[in-house]
């Protein structure tokens, strides 16, 4: 069997090796190879994604860091950013769901504590495959598990997220982790190597062969039964030394000795020094000798490419190194100097007096192959037809609809995965996981921010612009609800093979359509994640962009919850009863055993006013409960607003329109919020809309323990709430116990 | 009257319990650092919650020997108060302070939610501002608070009234599905004999502030401050 | 009736949190003459076979699916008759 | 230099969350015929001594003082040579 060509084993093409001989005017030994390979992976180096990730809305009011650092900074007043940013762990996930979503949390929280903010939430947003199969709940057990693991031990509180089951995440399920930082305004952090003689050190966890030829090339290629082979690499997460790590890079960024600071993730050393480097168009000369080790006989590759975690790279002020020592040594972690910024734009390895390798910087980081991948609209979009009530067969009765589902696990209530993680540590979680978005207090300031993740493969994979556009509306509808103004967003882009036409023309497509909402919505886009290649044996999932949105509350009195407060207030419906189309509503799914059809249109101009008007209200004290529609529509919502409170508050609602009953009741047109208010507000809160142009009506009043609905004048649901909240809550427990 | 907070490696309720003694209490309270070999001054010494070393091993097991754990030891031998919340908990029980031993929560989970609490014990210094047999609502989040002691040693803890709180239902019932778990006896918290050492698993501090949806775990801060301000010992 | 112990450890190089705190705490307390220490688990169990050899193969099977976690540990256990 | 095994179990009595669900895992994938199933921790470590008697001496202390807890924990251990 003739042997691969050298730049096969590392994962290049020829032209790619082609272009790293020109750049170093030589052969590249293997150590240089290496670390080439690593960085100019897709996962790396954004080769296919770069150019289209340029075209999205990063500027704005708010935004003190946009893209290309560790973690998007917004400002949210008083001296306060508030840095966050959602990052992918799907594959490591696939192979070792604990450990792999275990390991997501710690990445995604050095990268905000790299930054010198203390991390004060993060949030989780998951797929996985059904989860009646065995695989499913493996799967579903083992990542929620590891999850609670990391972020509990670590101390930040796991807030909100979201979980769905769909065919398509069977085998690659997706593991997207968000996290949330505080940090002073003036107090930022950047990923620099500034300053010519100034001291680089490798901080925290000690150097083992984790990860090698792992995470990295796991995330740039397709599941296979090959990648079964890549097992050994697995890591394992310590969240205890992660903690330690943040009490003392923190304490670091206080003394003032700090230039810059970067994490390690994937391509470990190779990646932070080289990005450090890049970013300041300095040069950095290390060796890797002085690297502190777990293991024996590391070759000098090895250490340059492991991706063992909790460690961070330090850039350092000359002259001050022993006070890095100190803190360090404060807090039982390793911190070994190991070079130096030099002048002249070359990262040089040494292994002692040894030179290993040599490659200017920037090539490694900024110049990396960018591609513009061939795009062709598949052909399955130009087979949708619009379905609506009347193209279904027999109509079921709304009600058994409805129990079924709330008992559906994209739908049924999520507290067997939130109770697993602490919610509540650091005090201040005002707004529980449970309602749309959570609430945080800002501490001393009066201030809030709401915080929510979302993404629907499903919508995106029936219409990639509409389905990425929707998300962002969904994420910022979800801020509103709660009281806060949306204020930026963080993306995950999780999708298929690139290299096929289809699924590149669904990712920039899907860009498209976020980039518009996040304009129409004033969010801009502060950085995000891309993760290519979710394929397994040739089949892809759901293109699926996540959406991670922070949004401000003025004063933590406007937060607000979803659940009915008490008996006899109005029931308000903005945003009208929706569209006829039923594509890709769950309703469908139900019936109809897929939700293949045109979805309701998406207007981002109505989506901005709804918005404005909920928030408007809020702030004027009018609303007692807001609520989005979303999955399973209306009558979802209605009876969520009924149960997920602490106390069951019954509702009687009257609904009129042209469609049939199952369309009005579970169709899944967006930019709709039901509200609640005093009964005596009713007719101000209508007329705010009307001044907003939005669409607005009385739909029922609160009361009773029933929840019972009218629909043109005839009872189509009528059921104690007590019922409907037990089927919702049991859902999931029963599956996973079965 | 001053409160002291000791931080190990892993702690993560310091600050919480700090803000709650400082801005709901209104008290002064300081972080003492682990390693602190002599503590002086402090009326009430608390072990805060969190993961001390990881919870590696068993959770507790490695912060006891902590130099400050012995000047904890001593403030309660003293006749001083000790509060020890969740990993608290955990540590005075591997100390020896307090009886019995954590296992995993039998659901082999952790959980974390609000859990409704009896309180058994209203005349502990810790516990005098609640009303005896009050149900108090106070979030619990651990994976190892699953409570056992023999039999003999739960027949003193009854006996001597050491039992502080259980978990109970809404009504106050003291009933298995109320249990979050696994605990014997639904305990949730309990004291030495002397009664000047407390070890609960609930949190507190978590519900010492109306913004976060309760304020029943001011009860126990109040109840230190009652105690100390009647003269209670000052260190 | 057979009696199985089942010991399950960490693959070597893949990282054991638990061991280095373990280890760095004994040296604390004095023992710092200790080393690579591995933390695993241990399990008893009984069951009923036809055999010595038909207990392994459950056992074997057991490991595989359930008591250990193959992606990073290995396992050996322990076969004798009750 | 010596290597210690570690067996470290639940005593008799106290009841064990982490068996009972590993045996019901095991019932549901159709182990129906295992009992008594007992999840304990199992450490390996090295440790430099004058001899075994020493050896085993150290390790016992270690149990005693920190690895195992004597409220619910039993432990026995295997010094054997390098
Ligand atoms: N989908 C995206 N939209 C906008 N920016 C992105 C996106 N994906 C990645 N980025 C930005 O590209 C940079 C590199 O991303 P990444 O490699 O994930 O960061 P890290 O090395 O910190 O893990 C980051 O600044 C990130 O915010
Ligand atoms: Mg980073």
């Amino acid at each position: 069997m003739a042997e691969k060509p050298v730049w096969e084993r590392v994962g290049l093409t020829q032209e790619e090796y082609g272009k790293i001989v020109t750049i170093l005017g030589r052969e590249p030994n293997q150590v240089e190879l290496e670390m080439f390979g690593l960085m100019w992976s897709e996962h790396c180096s954004y080769k296919t994604s770069r150019r289209h990730l340029k075209k999205l809305p990063t500027t704005g009011q708010r935004i003190l860091q946009g893209p290309g650092e560790n973690a998007g900074v917004v400002d949210v007043g008083d001296g306060w950013g508030v840095a966050f940013k959602i990052e992918s762990h799907n594959h490591p996930s696939a192979v070792e769901p604990f450990q792999g979503a275990a390991t997501g949390v710690g990445g995604i929280l050095r990268d905000i504590f790299t930054m010198g903010a203390r991390p004060i939430a993060a949030l989780d947003s998951l797929r996985f495959g059904p989860l009646n199969e065995a695989r499913g709940k493996f799967l579903f057990g083992g990542v929620v598990a590891g999850i609670a693991h990391y972020g509990n031990c670590f101390g930040v509180p796991t807030v909100g997220g979201e979980v769905y089951f769909e065919d398509c995440y069977r085998e690659n399920p997706l593991v997207n982790a968000m996290c949330v930082g505080l940090v002073r305004t003036d107090r930022i952090i950047r990923g620099r190597a500034d300053g010519i003689g100034n001291a680089i050190f490798l901080v925290g966890a000690r150097t083992g062969r984790d990860g090698i030829h792992g995470a990295s090339l796991l995330a740039s290629q397709e599941l296979n039964s090959a990648t079964e082979e890549q097992r050994p690499a697995v890591q394992v997460g310590d969240p205890f030394t992660e903690k330690l790590l943040l009490e003392a890079c923190l304490e670091l960024a206080d003394s003032g000795a700090v230039i810059g600071i970067q994490d390690l993730g994937a391509a470990g050393l190779t990646s932070s020094s080289s990005e450090m480097a890049g970013r300041s168009g300095v040069g950095i000369e290390l060796d890797v000798s002085l690297v502190p080790r777990r293991e024996e006989g590391m070759e000098p590759w090895e250490v340059m490419i492991s991706e063992s975690q909790e460690r961070m790279l330090v850039c350092v002020a000359a002259g001050r190194e022993d006070e890095v020592r100190e803190i360090f040594e404060k807090w039982d972690l390793n911190a070994a100097l190991i070079g130096r910024v030099t002048g002249d734009g070359m990262l040089r390895v040494k292994d002692g007096d040894r030179m290993v390798a040599e490659i200017p910087a920037a090539a490694l980081a900024q110049e990396a192959p960018s591609y513009d991948r061939p795009t062709r609209r598949p052909a399955y979009l130009d087979e949708l037809k619009e379905i609506t009530a009347a193209d279904l067969p027999d109509q079921r009765p709304p009600e058994e609809a409805l129990l079924r589902l709330l008992a559906h696990p994209n739908i049924a209530s999520k507290e067997a995965v939130y109770r697993q993680y602490d919610h509540m540590v650091q005090t201040n979680t005002a707004v529980l996981p449970g309602s749309d978005a959570a609430v945080l207090r800002l501490r001393g300031s009066g201030r809030g921010i709401a915080l929510a993740t979302d993404g629907n493969g499903r919508l995106t994979y029936l219409d990639p612009k509409q389905g990425a556009a929707m998300a962002v509306a969904e994420a910022a509808r979800n801020v509103v609800c709660s009281g806060a103004e949306p204020a930026a967003i963080t993306n995950c882009l999780n999708f298929g093979n690139p290299e096929k036409p289809e699924i590149m023309w669904q990712f920039v497509t899907a860009l498209e359509g976020m980039g518009e909402a996040s304009l129409a919505l004033n969010t801009p886009v502060t950085g995000g994640n891309v993760s290519f290649y979710n394929d397994t044996d040739g089949r892809s999932i759901y293109p699926t962009p996540v959406i991670g949105m922070v949004g401000v509350l003025e004063s933590i009195d406007h937060r607000t919850t979803q659940w009915f407060k008490g008996e006899g207030e109005a029931i308000i419906l903005l945003g009208g009863t929706g569209s006829p189309r039923l594509g890709g509503s769950q309703y469908l799914a139900l019936v109809r055993g897929d939700a293949h059809a045109a979805l309701p249109p998406l207007d981002l101009e109505l989506e901005a006013a709804v918005q404005r008007t909920c928030l408007a209200a809020i702030r004027r004290g009018w609303v007692s409960s807001a609520h989005d529609c979303s999955d399973g529509g209306l009558a979802v919502a209605l009876a969520e607003c009924c149960f997920t409170g602490p106390r069951l508050v019954g509702a009687s609602v009257e609904l009129t329109g042209d469609d049939r009953a199952d369309g009005l009741l579970f169709n899944e047109a967006p930019s709709r919020i039901i509200v609640s208010t005093p009964a005596d507000l009713a007719d101000q809160l209508l007329s705010l809309a009307r001044e907003h142009g939005v669409p607005a009506q009385v739909i029922g009043r609160t009361g009773s323990d029933r929840l019972s609905v009218r629909v043109n004048h005839r009872c189509v649901i009528d059921r104690p709430v007590a019922e409907l909240a037990r089927i919702w809550r049991e859902a999931i427990p029963c599956l996973t116990s079965e | 009257m001053k409160f002291g907070l000791i931080v190990f490696p892993g702690s993560n309720c310091d600050a919480d319990v700090y803000y709650a003694v400082r801005d709901g209490l209104e008290q002064p309270v300081d972080y003492i650092w682990h390693k602190t070999e002599r503590i002086e001054g402090y009326d009430c010494l608390i072990l805060p919650g969190g993961f001390s070393y990881g919870d590696y091993l068993r959770a507790g097991a490695i912060a006891r020997f902590s130099p400050a754990m012995q000047e904890v030891a001593r403030h309660a031998q003293r006749g001083g108060l000790v509060l020890g919340i969740c990993n608290g908990f955990q540590m005075l029980l591997e100390m020896g302070l307090l009886p019995g031993a954590m296992r995993r929560n039998d659901s082999l989970q952790f959980r974390c939610h609000y859990t409704y609490l009896v309180v058994e014990n209203a005349e502990t210094p810790f516990t005098r501002e609640y009303q005896p047999g009050q149900v108090v609502a106070i979030p619990i989040a651990h994976g190892e608070g699953n409570y056992y002691a023999d039999e003999a040693t739960l027949a003193e803890l009854e006996q001597h009234g050491q039992v502080v709180f259980r978990y109970c239902n809404e009504a106050g019932e003291i009933v298995p599905g109320a249990n979050p778990n696994g605990s014997v006896g639904n305990i949730a918290g309990i004291t030495n004999r002397a009664g000047n050492v407390l070890g609960m698993m609930p949190h507190p501090e978590r519900c010492a502030e109306a913004v976060l949806g309760g304020t029943d775990g001011l009860g126990v801060f109040r109840s230190i401050e009652s105690w100390l301000k009647e003269g209670g010992y000052h260190g | 009736m057979f009696l199985a112990r089942i010991y399950i450890t960490l693959k070597h190089g893949v990282l054991d949190p638990q061991g280095q705190a373990v280890q760095s705490a004994l040296a604390h307390l004095g023992y710092d003459q200790v080393d690579d220490l591995r933390v695993g688990k241990f399990m008893e169990l009984k069951l009923e076979a036809a055999g010595a050899d038909e207990a392994g193969r459950l056992v074997d099977e057991m490991c595989q699916k359930l008591l250990a976690n193959p992606v990073i540990e290995n396992y050996r256990y322990e076969i004798s008759e009750l």
